[in-house]
């Protein structure tokens, strides 16, 4: 803990010097290997193979659980548990050579019968696994030996090596598989210690890891859901680090202040209004190009994210090579938009309804489009909703008008060209581009093809494109290591070490 | 050199004077009566006395207690004469007592608050003085609590409570004023013995006059907060100076002049058979049945049209249930009555009874509580005409209450006034005046006269009286004051413990009562002239 | 006395279980799927309906409402759809932070009202007894949630005395636990203390106008002890209805307040459940705290019968 | 008693000074606010106390003067809704018991006695997560609690009049028990009922300030001084007045009718009345 004594007045000081002594015993170590991370949500089970909460892998990937590949700090894939791979010609079918020695953390050891296990209990029918299309394209997984597996593929992938970097594919041993919710037993750096239900989970280091042992023997993720706790738990110093920084506000405050680094990241979460094409008015392209244009991204990412955020003028990621700037084509223009609205039917606008769900963006967000579109005609009726209703309403009974939410999966493009999505968005141009996508391997080929998809949609506007959410990341000054960008939600904290 | 003496006491609250140049004196083992009419000021020379005044009373004047002069004294100086040197007893036992602490706690305090006495020496102390009042500790352990005391009972423990260190003066304040007579007669007795007793000096307040010629020795008779006479009991009762005390007097003694009874003919207007009234009991233990009491058990008693009863009994006894029941206010558990030979006791509540009703009506004791404070006078007296087949139009409605207005002795105009705009021997007027706007043939009166001040209650009992022969109206009087039912009715009914054990012409029963129910209560019951007639043949 | 008790028992109980049948009702038709919650936007349908199989969730209503509330009867709140884990488990660890918060304040704002009662009333109508009767008349009028804004402020942001929320747990040690638990424990406790220090004064006024009390001044005591020993007790009557009724409004209280400072408590659980659609840990949350008011309630008759013996024993 | 008279009573004359204040506000908004209380100008956000922004604005850059004006509408129309929920429910119920007494009346105590086994807000959070937020759920929520509130002091106000001697003369007059009821025992609780109506006011004001500061009360674009507060939490370290205000405008709303409460209970009391 750390006191300003300037700000301090005489007669606290007594008060003060009782409050240090209590926590002196945590400023006194010289270099320090334990961390505490804040978190806004605590996850409800600690199973990155049973569950899509970004919140878990935020705790166990890359640091209790391993995949046989994995993804990087940029969004590359490195090998893993998996030490080389060999693919073969016609791309269908991949020889993975895994380490060995490896041992999970209750002491069995891994093996390929481990791997062939983890993908086929992935992908079988009673499977809980949130993220079953990334194996959709395995047609089989063979144990040559303890150290060998070769899986075939039903067509080719470009993005299997990739998805097999997701934390919905990581290796679980079938003696703790079972268990992995309550107790998760991986092969990484860091074991499972402890969960304080609602307030922390503690990791503290795996003395047997089969790979470099990171710099940090104890981690704690505490969960600090409220944005003003969470400036004020980092303030106070009980947590070091919040990579990803609810409070938006708050964050030039840390930026002034010597004490902290503010690292202001990128996240694969593309924030858009969808609308619901299937529903008129939404059902008429100049009602949605309308809206486009009736939206000022600028003063959504001023007011509801005080600056941060990049504008998006298409499902894209801006750090991505492919990326396309097209936000120039839907620019913020009043008067065109209810010109467009003329033009579909409704010269004095329309009334309609917005769903928000829980976080701030969305909230925020949502008051100011609401505000925007209002200015243009249209009165849409903020619904503020739970995440379990937005779910059922929205992402299931696509039962709404318009909504606010981030899609924060990378690379998921195919959104638009999923028949049964919630945008009701069908054009089979766009899907036969998507399929293209995804048969194709070479790099080159598949920018070009990304670069087409970003064009049609920025036509069709079959949703508004907001901006592509930052990473609002801040820690302790002397604190180095941890990841800049969200490739994928995670906290490797395998390179985090404190400087002296 | 006296044990009190009050010279120019005078004690205002804000502007009002409520005591104006008060002088007193008391002996020692003397009585001395303080007598007025309610707002006389009598409870306020008490509480000068003790130096008790509510906030923001002004006092002028000396006390002196043994000679020494207390009006000045500090509230230190008060907190260790009262209690040790005053005593006082209040008029309402049920109140008096702390709720949440034991008798013996409550008599011992006051011991171990001025003596420093340990709690057991306290405790053997407060034993003793119980005992003296009546209460011995074998039926009466200190560990008693006060609600689970009688009514005498718990004036017996603020009496102990005042005389348990033997103070030299002992204020007494309307000591018996909420008991029924005969423990009236017993708590005075008592009184009477502890003053002789310790020598005590006795300042007994009081607004009745036979109580007060009983007791006291000297007399002092207050009016609107000023001495209008003072001296010996029997000579300023017997022979009043100012024309105050001799109204004050005549009214105490007053009877009014009632009508010669009709002779009693064909049906009874009212006749009540084996009338029995039960509720359920408490239970005692969880598994075992209730018992249920009998308030009412098993009476019958007739009454002819103009005819006047009166109901006498302690309280308790009945009275008031039997009562209920006859109004149709109660049903009985078994029995029936009839009026004017129509049984009602279970008609249901409709026309029927709706007709039975316009011929009986009630007057309360309470001329505050017998009237919604929110309605006006007219309205108010009006209530009974919605029990008439044909409801009067509004100037008929105003008509007729303009007529009982008159009728009851208040003026018409008195209409649009609000109940607490009305003093309260008007408000028992008006009271009156709602019971007889029907025509009804049978008035119940509850205590109809208890609550009023003495000159009050001889007029209204005039009213009752001449009520009776101009409407030949029948009244059933309910009563624990023998001198009410001596002036009022022909007949007496005589009630014990929910049954009947006497009745008959009221001469008859109250001067030579058969029942011991009835010989105690004419034996408690103070008569001022008999006492006053006693009292001067002793003196010759 | 006894009957009394077992009357108001058995009161209790058939409260507590048509609060049961309402309970269960209610948040049967709350909208949202657990399972789908659970597994989020990218799941597919046969992942979620495994899940729903697994939770249980596809059993008929009334054989569910029976296996709930008899499991209950014997101490078992279900597991946790959410969580994994036995819901007493969780309730559990978060009533180790509601108690503990909701004992304090309780006593913090006894500490607080029945001296300031007391005060007051023996200063009826002077100057001093004014100006504390209008510090609380401002304070029942202030929100306990925006208090506890001004308490963060004041304490946590500017001075940095105490953490402006969170809680580090028991396991840290009494002392941080305590410091985390003073600033929530204040917001909650002066707003009662303000009412509870009202009705004191109050009940004191109206208990010292009884006739005993003028009983007890005639026999020589002084007003201090006039105050102390006979009207505190009768006046407890009155201040243990609005204690009662206030434990309830505490809980309430945790509710908003758990959620300002985030602290780990019953409040917290039993509102992130609800927005986790984690029905069986807010249906046995709810049981538990209608139970617990229930008690409350029959504790307070209780302390009734120990204050005013005419309730413990017939006449 | 009259107005003038009841004005000398300091606290109903400064309670129903800024009762009158609040309400003369909300009336206002409807015809004036300092801005468009919903326009925002994210430029200019969070900007202090100033010349141009009396209370200065929000993170949206909108006046927090307005918004308040605005704001106190919606506290205003949710209290006392509610209050009439309660009031027009509770009192005929409470009335009844006590006049019926028997069956009826331990069926309404005990139904009594399970709402207020509910915490009101957790009961609050219940209604909206099936209903969602909103006006009208805030609304029904605090309204179903202010039932037995009204029920049981209407209950108990009539018990002990009941006993009372005119009620008997009313009887013995032929009145039925529902007359008795409403000419006479309504009248004389009133007073009471009014004093808890007030009480209940202000506890409906703070319930729902609550509930909006949860967030599920009214919705943007209306603003409520709760999810005003809300709001405010993240940015009370550089932006202390977005939450210093309209936690100031809800403790002035609640103290006034407080205050007016108070001085009702003694401006009305009977027994004060009766000595004049």
């Amino acid at each position: 803990m750390i006191f300003r004594t300037s700000s301090i007045s005489a007669p606290k000081f007594a008060l003060v010097a009782l409050a240090a002594l209590f926590l002196s015993c945590m400023s006194a170590a010289a270099t320090r290997s334990d961390l505490t991370l804040g978190m806004v949500l605590e996850p409800s089970h600690l199973d990155p193979t049973a569950g899509a909460a970004a919140a878990i892998d935020e705790i166990v990937y890359a640091n209790i659980f391993e995949g046989l590949t994995r993804i990087g700090p940029n969004g590359e894939t490195e090998p893993a548990l998996a030490a080389s791979w060999e693919i073969s010609t016609d791309q269908r079918s991949y020889v993975f050579h895994l380490h060995k020695g490896v041992k999970f953390h209750d002491g069995t050891a891994f093996d390929a019968g481990d791997v062939k296990f983890s993908l086929d209990r992935a992908r079988a029918a009673d499977s809980t696994n949130a993220q079953k299309g990334l194996f959709a394209a395995i047609d089989q997984v063979e144990v040559i030996d303890p150290a060998t597996v070769k899986v075939t593929l039903k067509y080719p992938s470009g993005d299997f090596l990739y998805n097999m970097g997701w934390g919905d594919a990581v290796i679980v041993a079938p003696e703790s598989a079972a268990a992995n919710k309550e107790k998760p037993v991986g092969t990484g750096p860091f074991k499972f210690r402890n969960w304080a239900k609602g307030s922390q989970i503690v990791l503290v280091g795996n003395p047997d890891y089969w790979g470099e042992k990171p710099a940090l023997d104890k981690a704690t993720f505490r969960f600090i859901p409220d944005p003003a706790a969470a400036t004020a738990a980092l303030l106070a110093g009980d947590v070091q680090a919040f990579p990803s920084f609810p409070a938006p506000e708050a964050v030039p405050q840390f930026q002034a202040d010597p004490r902290f680094q503010v690292v202001i990241g990128t996240t694969e979460g593309e924030t858009i209004l969808a609308e619901n094409n299937a529903r008129p008015p939404f059902d008429n392209p100049k009602v949605r190009e309308a809206i486009a244009h009736a939206i000022d991204r600028k003063a959504v990412i001023d007011g509801a994210m005080f600056g941060f955020g990049t504008p998006i003028g298409s499902f894209f990621p801006p750090h991505h090579p492919a990326y396309v700037d097209l936000t120039g084509e839907r620019k913020y223009d009043p008067e065109l938009a209810r010109k467009l609205l003329a033009e579909a039917g409704f010269p004095k606008g329309f009334r309609t309804t917005l769903k928000l769900p829980p976080p701030t963006y969305a909230r925020r967000g949502g008051e100011i489009v609401a505000a925007q579109l209002r200015a243009v005609g249209i009165e849409a009726q903020i619904i503020p909703v739970e995440w379990a209703q937005w779910l059922d309403q929205v992402f299931k009974g696509r039962d709404y008008d318009l909504t606010i939410v981030s899609h924060t999966e990378p690379n998921d493009l195919d959104i638009f060209a999923r028949d049964d999505y919630y945008f009701n968005y069908h054009n089979p141009a766009f899907k036969a581009l998507i399929a293209q996508i995804a048969a194709t391997t070479d790099d080159e080929k598949r920018n070009a093809l990304y670069r087409r998809a970003q064009q049609i949609l920025s036509d069709d506007a079959p949703v508004a494109f907001l901006m592509q959410f930052p990473k609002l990341g801040i820690w302790d000054a002397k604190l180095q290591g941890l990841w800049k960008n969200y490739p994928i939600q995670a906290n490797d904290l395998t390179a985090a070490k404190w400087a002296d | 050199m006296a044990l009190l003496e009050i010279e120019r006491l005078s004690v205002s609250i804000g502007a009002t004077s409520i005591l104006r140049d008060v002088d007193m004196t008391l002996d020692r083992g003397m009585v001395h009566a303080l007598v007025g009419e309610s707002g006389s000021g009598k409870t306020m020379t008490a509480l000068a006395l003790m130096q008790l005044l509510p906030h923001g009373a002004a006092m002028n004047g000396h006390i002196r207690l043994a000679g020494k002069d207390i009006a000045t004294a500090s509230e230190s100086e008060m907190c260790r004469l009262r209690g040790a040197e005053i005593g006082m007893v209040f008029q309402e036992p049920m109140t008096a007592l702390n709720p949440v602490k034991t008798i013996g706690e409550q008599v011992a305090e006051g011991i171990r608050w001025h003596t420093g006495a340990s709690r057991a020496e306290a405790e053997e102390q407060a034993r003793a003085m119980l005992d003296r009042v009546g209460l011995p500790p074998a039926r009466f352990p200190l560990d008693r609590y006060p609600h689970q005391l009688s009514g005498g009972q718990r004036q017996r423990v603020v009496i102990a409570i005042a005389c348990a260190l033997k103070p030299r003066l002992l204020i007494a304040d309307e000591p018996t004023t909420a008991l029924d007579v005969i423990l009236q007669a017993q708590i005075l007795d008592l009184l009477k013995s502890l003053v002789a007793e310790n020598d005590m000096g006795l300042l007994l307040i009081s607004h009745d006059l036979a109580v007060v010629a009983d007791m006291a020795d000297r007399i002092t008779i207050l009016r609107r907060g000023e001495v209008v006479e003072s001296g010996e009991t029997v000579r300023v009762l017997s022979a009043p100076a100012d024309p105050y005390t001799r109204r004050f007097t005549q009214a105490s003694l007053h009877m009014p002049d009632r009508p010669a009874p009709k002779a009693a003919s064909g049906t009874p207007l009212l006749s009540v058979g084996n009338l029995t009234r039960e509720y359920p009991g408490s239970r005692i233990e969880l598994f075992s049945r209730a018992v249920p009491t009998r308030a009412v058990d098993n009476v019958s008693f007739e009454m002819a049209e103009g005819q006047s009863i009166a109901l006498v009994g302690r309280s308790g006894c009945g009275k008031s249930t039997l009562a209920r029941m006859v109004l149709a206010l109660d049903r009985p558990t078994s029995g029936e009555i009839r009026l004017d030979g129509q049984r009602i006791d279970n008609l249901p509540d409709d026309d029927a009874l709706r007709q039975a009703r316009q011929k009986m009506q009630i007057v309360f004791q309470d001329p505050y509580g017998s009237f919604d404070p929110r309605q006006k006078a007219e309205t108010l007296v009006a209530e009974p005409l919605h029990l008439l087949d044909r409801k009067p139009t509004p100037v008929e409605r105003r008509e007729r209450v303009a007529t009982v207005l008159e009728r009851v002795g208040l003026s018409p105009d008195d209409m649009d006034k609000y109940p607490h705009q009305f003093s309260g021997g008007q408000r028992q007027r008006l009271a009156i005046a709602r019971a007889i706007i029907t025509g009804p043939k049978l008035v119940v009166a509850d205590e109809p006269v208890s609550a009023l001040d003495v000159s009050i209650r001889a007029r209204i009992l005039d009213l009752f009286a001449d009520l009776t022969g101009k409407l030949g109206l029948a009244w059933l009087f309910i009563t624990h004051d023998l001198n009410v039912a001596r002036a009022m009715a022909e007949h007496v009914i005589v009630m014990d413990e929910g049954r009947i054990v006497e009745q008959g012409r009221t001469d008859d029963v109250l001067q030579n009562p058969q029942s011991e129910a009835a010989r105690a209560l004419v034996a408690a019951s103070p008569d001022l002239r008999l006492i006053l007639s006693g009292k001067l043949r002793e003196q010759g | 006395m006894l009957s009394y008790l077992l009357k108001r028992l058995a009161i209790g109980l058939v409260t507590l279980f048509v609060a049961s049948l309402v309970v269960f009702a209610v948040l049967e038709v709350v909208p949202g799927d657990p399972a789908r919650l659970m597994l989020g936007m990218g799941a597919s349908e046969d992942a979620i309906a495994a899940l729903r199989d697994q939770m249980g969730l596809n059993q008929p209503l009334a054989l569910r409402y029976l296996s709930w509330a008899g499991h209950m009867l014997i101490g078992d709140f279900g597991r946790s759809y959410t969580y994994g884990v036995p819901v007493r488990e969780l309730i559990a660890e978060r009533i180790a932070v509601s108690l503990p918060l909701a004992v304090m304040a309780l006593l913090l704002s006894m500490a607080v009202a029945i001296p300031v009662g007391l005060f007051s009333a023996a200063r009826r109508g002077r100057a001093s007894d004014m100006a504390v009767m209008g510090v609380t008349q401002l304070g029942v009028a202030i929100p306990n949630f925006w208090f506890a804004l001004l308490l963060v402020y004041v304490f946590a942001v500017t001075l940095r005395l105490v953490p402006a929320g969170g809680f580090p747990g028991w396991s840290a040690g009494p002392g941080p636990a305590f410091q985390a638990l003073i600033l929530p424990a204040l917001a909650l406790a002066l707003p009662q203390a303000a009412i509870l220090a009202r009705v004191t004064r109050s009940a004191l006024i109206e208990t010292l106008s009884e006739d005993y009390i003028r009983t007890a001044r005639a026999k020589g005591l002084t007003r201090s002890a006039v105050l102390y020993r006979h009207a505190l007790r009768n006046a407890m009557i009155p201040v243990l209805t609005i204690l009662g009724l206030q434990f309830a409004f505490l809980l309430a209280g945790t509710i908003i307040i758990e959620n300002v400072f985030y602290l780990p408590g019953l409040g917290r659980l039993v509102f992130q459940a609800i927005t986790q659609r984690d029905l069986i840990v807010v249906e046995g949350l709810v049981m538990l705290l209608v139970a617990t008011i229930i008690l409350v309630n029959l504790v307070v008759d209780l302390l009734y019968a120990a204050v005013d013996p005419r309730l413990r024993s017939p006449r | 008693m009259t107005i003038g008279q009841a004005l000398r009573n300091p606290s109903f004359a400064a309670g129903l000074a800024i009762t009158l204040a609040v309400a003369a506000t909300a009336l206002l908004s409807f015809a004036w606010t300092p801005y468009d209380a919903s326009a925002m100008d994210i430029a200019a956000k969070l900007q202090a106390p100033s010349a141009v922004h009396w209370l200065g604005t929000d993170h949206f850059g909108r006046d927090i003067l307005s918004m308040i004006m605005v704001g106190s509408r919606n506290s205003i129309a949710v209290a006392l809704v509610a209050v009439g929920i309660g009031a027009g429910l509770g009192i005929p119920l409470g009335l009844a018991a006590a006049a019926r007494g028997g069956w009826l009346d331990e069926t309404l105590m005990r139904l009594n006695d399970l709402v207020f086994a509910f915490p009101a807000l957790l009961s609050a959070i219940m209604i909206t997560a099936i209903f969602g937020p909103g006006v009208f759920n805030a609304i029904v929520a605090i309204g179903i609690f202010n039932i037995p509130v009204f029920a049981r002091v209407a209950r108990g106000a009539a018990l002990s009049l009941l006993r009372r001697e005119f009620i008997l003369a009313a009887r013995a007059a032929g009145k039925s028990r529902s007359r008795i009821a409403v000419e006479h025992v309504l009248p004389n609780i009133a007073n009471l009922l009014i004093v808890q109506a007030t009480i209940q006011f202000s506890l409906g004001i703070l319930a729902e300030a609550g509930l909006s500061y949860l967030g599920l009360g009214s919705q943007p674009p209306m603003p409520s001084w709760g999810r005003m507060l809300f709001e405010a939490q993240t940015m009370i370290g550089f932006a202390p007045h977005m939450a210093l205000f309209p936690g100031l405008a809800i403790v002035v709303t609640v103290l006034g009718l407080n205050l007016l409460g108070d001085g009702l209970r003694d401006v009305l009391d009977p027994r004060l009345q009766e000595q004049r």
